[in-house]
């Protein structure tokens, strides 16, 4: 879920973006040394970016508006480790923001921060969890893939919220109020992306 | 032809794809990257700076009649492209407006009047920053602010990430409509069950093109010399002397007119 | 009820020759791809239009070619011929009315007239030939029986017949190419529409085609290519149409078509070069 | 330096109709693709062997096409020539001598001998046609200034000179071609070997494609290229080897070897369709 330009004041947005510099920072040098030691990750890297950017562009059934990359970036992140895919879920973002005007370049921070950096994490170490505690692999896969939609939206909510703070129930009020509103697009979207993830894992290995 | 878009599945966003960086490419100043990444800077902070309900709609119309009039970015495209962020700027102005508050452990619900003012002054500074950020897609070729960030000493890593992920976008996207097609052809869509199914198979398909592509270009450019690096010249610069004296002057004037008003008009 | 069509019009396919009635026709379609640059910005040699004012009816039982240069708007015109594609004005008729273009109006047009793209890998993707050749017959919830005869039928009608368990990156190129014509046939269509079917193939893969479309042809199905080799529009087709920026400059019957030096030469299907070597008599 | 090398093969050329000097010779190559089945595993009609002895030498200044059906190994053989791949036996050697596959011998030689694929896609990577251009060279550690020069002198020789501000997606397949074909020039190769130049352009294409590697020949670039197309072989090598199941059943001066009805019809190269066709007088 995506905040759109301009709609976050200047204290946000740059307080997102400062949130975000460390991570993307830390990926890059990450990025930058898993280069050197093996050239052939570049392309490979540039690839799956462009398939997590298209990837956003399947549009899934019944959900209108919707768009799915964290799918694309928790993949990713079990592939390269979540810190190199956050900076290549930041650059999808930013060629999002361009080219589909779709986010923002204000607003790149605090979708960096919700989608690339806990997106990647967040399924990262769902996934990890899962094969650690001996979980079906199918159902890893779900729950990776969806409760890392959740939380991006969960925070999201919150971004909005510690921005907008509801005049009667201050944050907490604003973040029932965002969570509630985005629900109804958000969870269907969440859990049609873990069923569709499975789906996707599973044609994979047969192949 | 090389924007070919649109058809099952996602419509809307392969066809503003194309649209939006063909313009970028064609418009009267796509070798004018520093001024109106300058310029665009400079209004952007306008508009995060200045009180929103004089700002942002002064900034729009700078921004909008920068880019259709001074760019010559077509009006269709150029509007046209703010249809979708205004499906989440009504949502979330609807849920400014209502107040949720907590009294006796229940929920409470409310409209407020001073709700509807942060909306609406939320809603005034997005836009404006939208007309900013699309004046900037429209007219700045990605090659041209990769090369602003190139000059600003961004890690080459990241910027060979960026590029190649620039490039694939488009050769992925284009498989990706061949491929939804295919399947919708076969009547992989008929219901929503199918759609997922057949959604799964697309992206599985794109995933291993993906591979493909990272695999293939390792060996074509392996023949054309590549072993670590992808070093390529920075793009024909026009020189416009005028251009960053307009770039500087521009946001200074609309920024001062924005306090100005302002400040008139008591907003 | 599918199947019984399909036989019908094998019936008919056989009983009269060319002319058949029409079943597919297109009316002065015009298009535009979405988010083509305005007119001022166009790069020299691009047009806005991929359709301008395109008109061609098909009949049944014909084996009709669309030539043209990359470009000309052949593709564009197929993908209108299964509503793929709606016009931005003009319409598409199949049988005399124009397609619906609500999803059930689509389902049925294309089960009827079944499109085979020029790259076979949009088409298969994992698995088995067998599977991938089962996912339109499933698609329309015909049962394992039914399916599994369709399967064997496609597979059989294009030579691939005892492969159903290999998985299809085993196939060479034109097996691939074949592949996805049995996944089209599954669907038991009265029309079907490919696009350049013989790209990539060698002499003896275009041969191996042919043979499996002739036999199809035969047995009454209607086909539709386009292509920009005069020879295999000269010796495969019954008629040619010839398209050029998105105008058909003409059709008719192959052999006519194909003699009309103008028209060739305008739509830039004439070598120059060969012409020119031929004259100097090599 | 290497525009000096450029040069002197461009005045050899020139000075001394074919044949000149062995440049790039294979000799006696064999080859497996990694993980082909073993023998005993394969389906009818596979072979296990891409090439199987094959031997070829590529003279100075000379125009020769690699005539084959698909999986004749044609693209393995040109994926031999500049080092992609190494034979299990036999050996590639340029100017006479074995090539090094060292990193530095490997990117030697890859300088002189610039491989052009089948599918531009595969080659091009950058933001602008010129940027992708501009790899080559500056990949060479050339500066700025020389590069520039190359670049422009690069796209003027596939007639995209003024394009150098596209974004690839936005030029044609047959401009994406010659693109490619642009990347490679840039490194001044002696030698431009090309898998399947025209396959996917059209007529007017191919004649726009050949016109430029007719100056680029004339100018003493020696052309190897793989293609099935007869007409092709005919008009434009000089000369023709046919390959089949990865050996070399015939070559020589194009006429000679394209007269030879019998090599081409072992190779799968002729179409009895059209012959037959034609022996019905159409």
């Amino acid at each position: 879920m995506h905040i759109m330009e301009g709609y976050l004041p200047a204290t946000h947005a740059i307080g997102w973006s400062v949130a975000s510099l460390p991570f993307v920072a830390w990926g890059v040098k990450k990025l930058a040394d898993r280069l050197r030691d093996d050239p052939e990750a570049r392309l490979l890297l540039g690839a799956s970016g462009g398939f997590t950017f298209v990837l956003s562009a399947l549009k899934l059934p019944s959900v209108t508006g919707s768009c799915s990359h964290p799918t694309g970036i928790g993949f990713g992140s079990v592939l390269f480790g979540p810190w190199i895919m956050s900076v290549v879920g930041c650059v999808v973002l930013l060629f999002q923001a361009l080219l589909l005007a779709h986010g923002g370049l204000t607003t790149l921070g605090a979708n960096t921060f919700s989608m690339a950096i806990a997106g990647s994490f967040s399924a990262w170490a769902i996934w990890r969890a899962g094969w650690a505690v001996g979980l079906p692999l199918n159902l890893t896969l779900f729950l990776a893939a969806s409760l890392s939609d959740l939380l991006t939206y969960c925070i999201t909510s919150l971004q909005l919220a510690l921005a907008f703070p509801d005049p009667v129930g201050g944050i907490s009020g604003a973040v029932v109020k965002f969570l509630g509103v985005f629900a109804v697009t958000q969870v269907p979207l969440a859990i049609s992306e873990g069923l569709l993830t499975v789906l996707v894992m599973n044609l994979l290995r047969s192949h | 032809m090389p924007w070919a878009s649109g058809g099952a599945g996602g419509r809307r966003d392969g066809t503003m794809l194309r649209a939006i960086d063909a313009c970028a490419h064609t418009n009267r100043w796509h070798r004018h990257a520093g001024p109106v990444a300058l310029f665009c800077a400079g209004l952007m902070a306008c508009v995060l700076a200045a009180p929103p309900l004089v700002a942002g709609p002064l900034v729009w119309a700078v921004a909008s009649v920068a880019a259709v009039v001074g760019a010559r970015v077509p009006a269709r495209l150029f509007f046209g492209s703010m249809l979708v962020p205004l499906g989440f700027l009504v949502t979330s102005a609807l849920a400014l407006c209502v107040t949720v508050g907590f009294e006796d452990g229940g929920l409470v619900f409310g409209l407020s009047a001073a709700g509807a003012m942060t909306a609406l002054r939320a809603g005034l500074r997005a836009a404006g920053a939208l007309a900013v950020t699309l004046c900037f897609a429209c007219t700045v070729p990605t090659a041209g602010w990769m090369a602003l960030l190139r000059r600003a000493r961004v890690p080459e890593a990241l910027l060979d990430l960026v590029m190649l992920v620039y490039r694939t976008l488009f050769v992925l996207d284009e498989a990706r409509l061949g491929l939804m097609r295919a399947l919708d052809n076969r009547m992989g869509f008929a219901n929503a069950r199918l759609a997922l199914r057949s959604t799964a198979r697309a992206a599985a398909a794109l995933f291993l093109r993906s591979l493909q592509r990272a695999a293939r270009l390792e060996r074509g450019l392996a023949a054309r010399g590549y072993v670590d690096r992808l070093p390529v010249l920075p793009p024909q610069a026009a020189a416009s002397r005028g251009g960053w004296v307009l770039a500087v002057a521009v946001p200074v004037l609309v920024g001062a007119a924005a306090f100005v008003l302002a400040g008139a008009l008591g907003a | 009820m599918t199947l019984q069509r399909q036989q019908d019009a094998g019936q008919d396919g056989m009983a009269m020759d060319p002319p058949g009635p029409t079943l597919l026709e297109a009316i002065g379609l015009r298009y535009a791809w979405p988010g083509a640059p305005a007119a001022a910005a166009l790069a020299p040699g691009q047009r806005a239009e991929a359709l301008a004012n395109t008109s061609l009816a098909v009949r049944r039982g014909v084996r009709l070619a669309l030539l043209g240069g990359n470009g000309a708007g052949k593709s564009t015109l197929l993908l209108h011929f299964n509503g793929t594609l709606r016009p931005a004005s003009g319409e598409v008729r199949w049988l005399g009315r124009p397609v619906d273009y609500s999803r059930r109006g689509l389902a049925a047009l294309r089960q009827q007239v079944a499109l085979v793209f020029q790259d076979p890998d949009d088409q298969l993707f994992a698995g088995t030939l067998a599977q991938d050749v089962s996912f339109g017959p499933l698609n329309l919830r015909l049962d394992i029986v039914e399916t599994t005869r369709r399967v064997e039928a496609a597979l059989a009608a294009v030579g691939l017949e005892g492969r159903g368990a290999l998985p299809l990156h085993m196939l060479s190129h034109g097996q691939r190419k074949r592949a996805a014509i049995a996944g089209a046939l599954a669907l038991r269509p009265a029309v079907l529409v490919l696009d350049e079917p013989t790209a990539g193939l060698d002499p003896e893969g275009i041969d191996t085609l042919l043979d499996h479309l002739d036999a199809l042809h035969a047995r009454g199905m209607t086909v539709v290519f386009s292509t920009h080799d005069l020879t295999l529009a000269r010796h495969w087709a019954d008629e040619v149409a010839v398209l050029h920026e998105g105008r058909v400059l003409a059709h008719g019957a192959a052999a006519a078509v194909l003699d009309d030096a103008a028209v060739l030469a305008a739509a830039g299907l004439r070598s120059r070069r060969w012409r020119r070597k031929a004259a100097q008599g090599d």
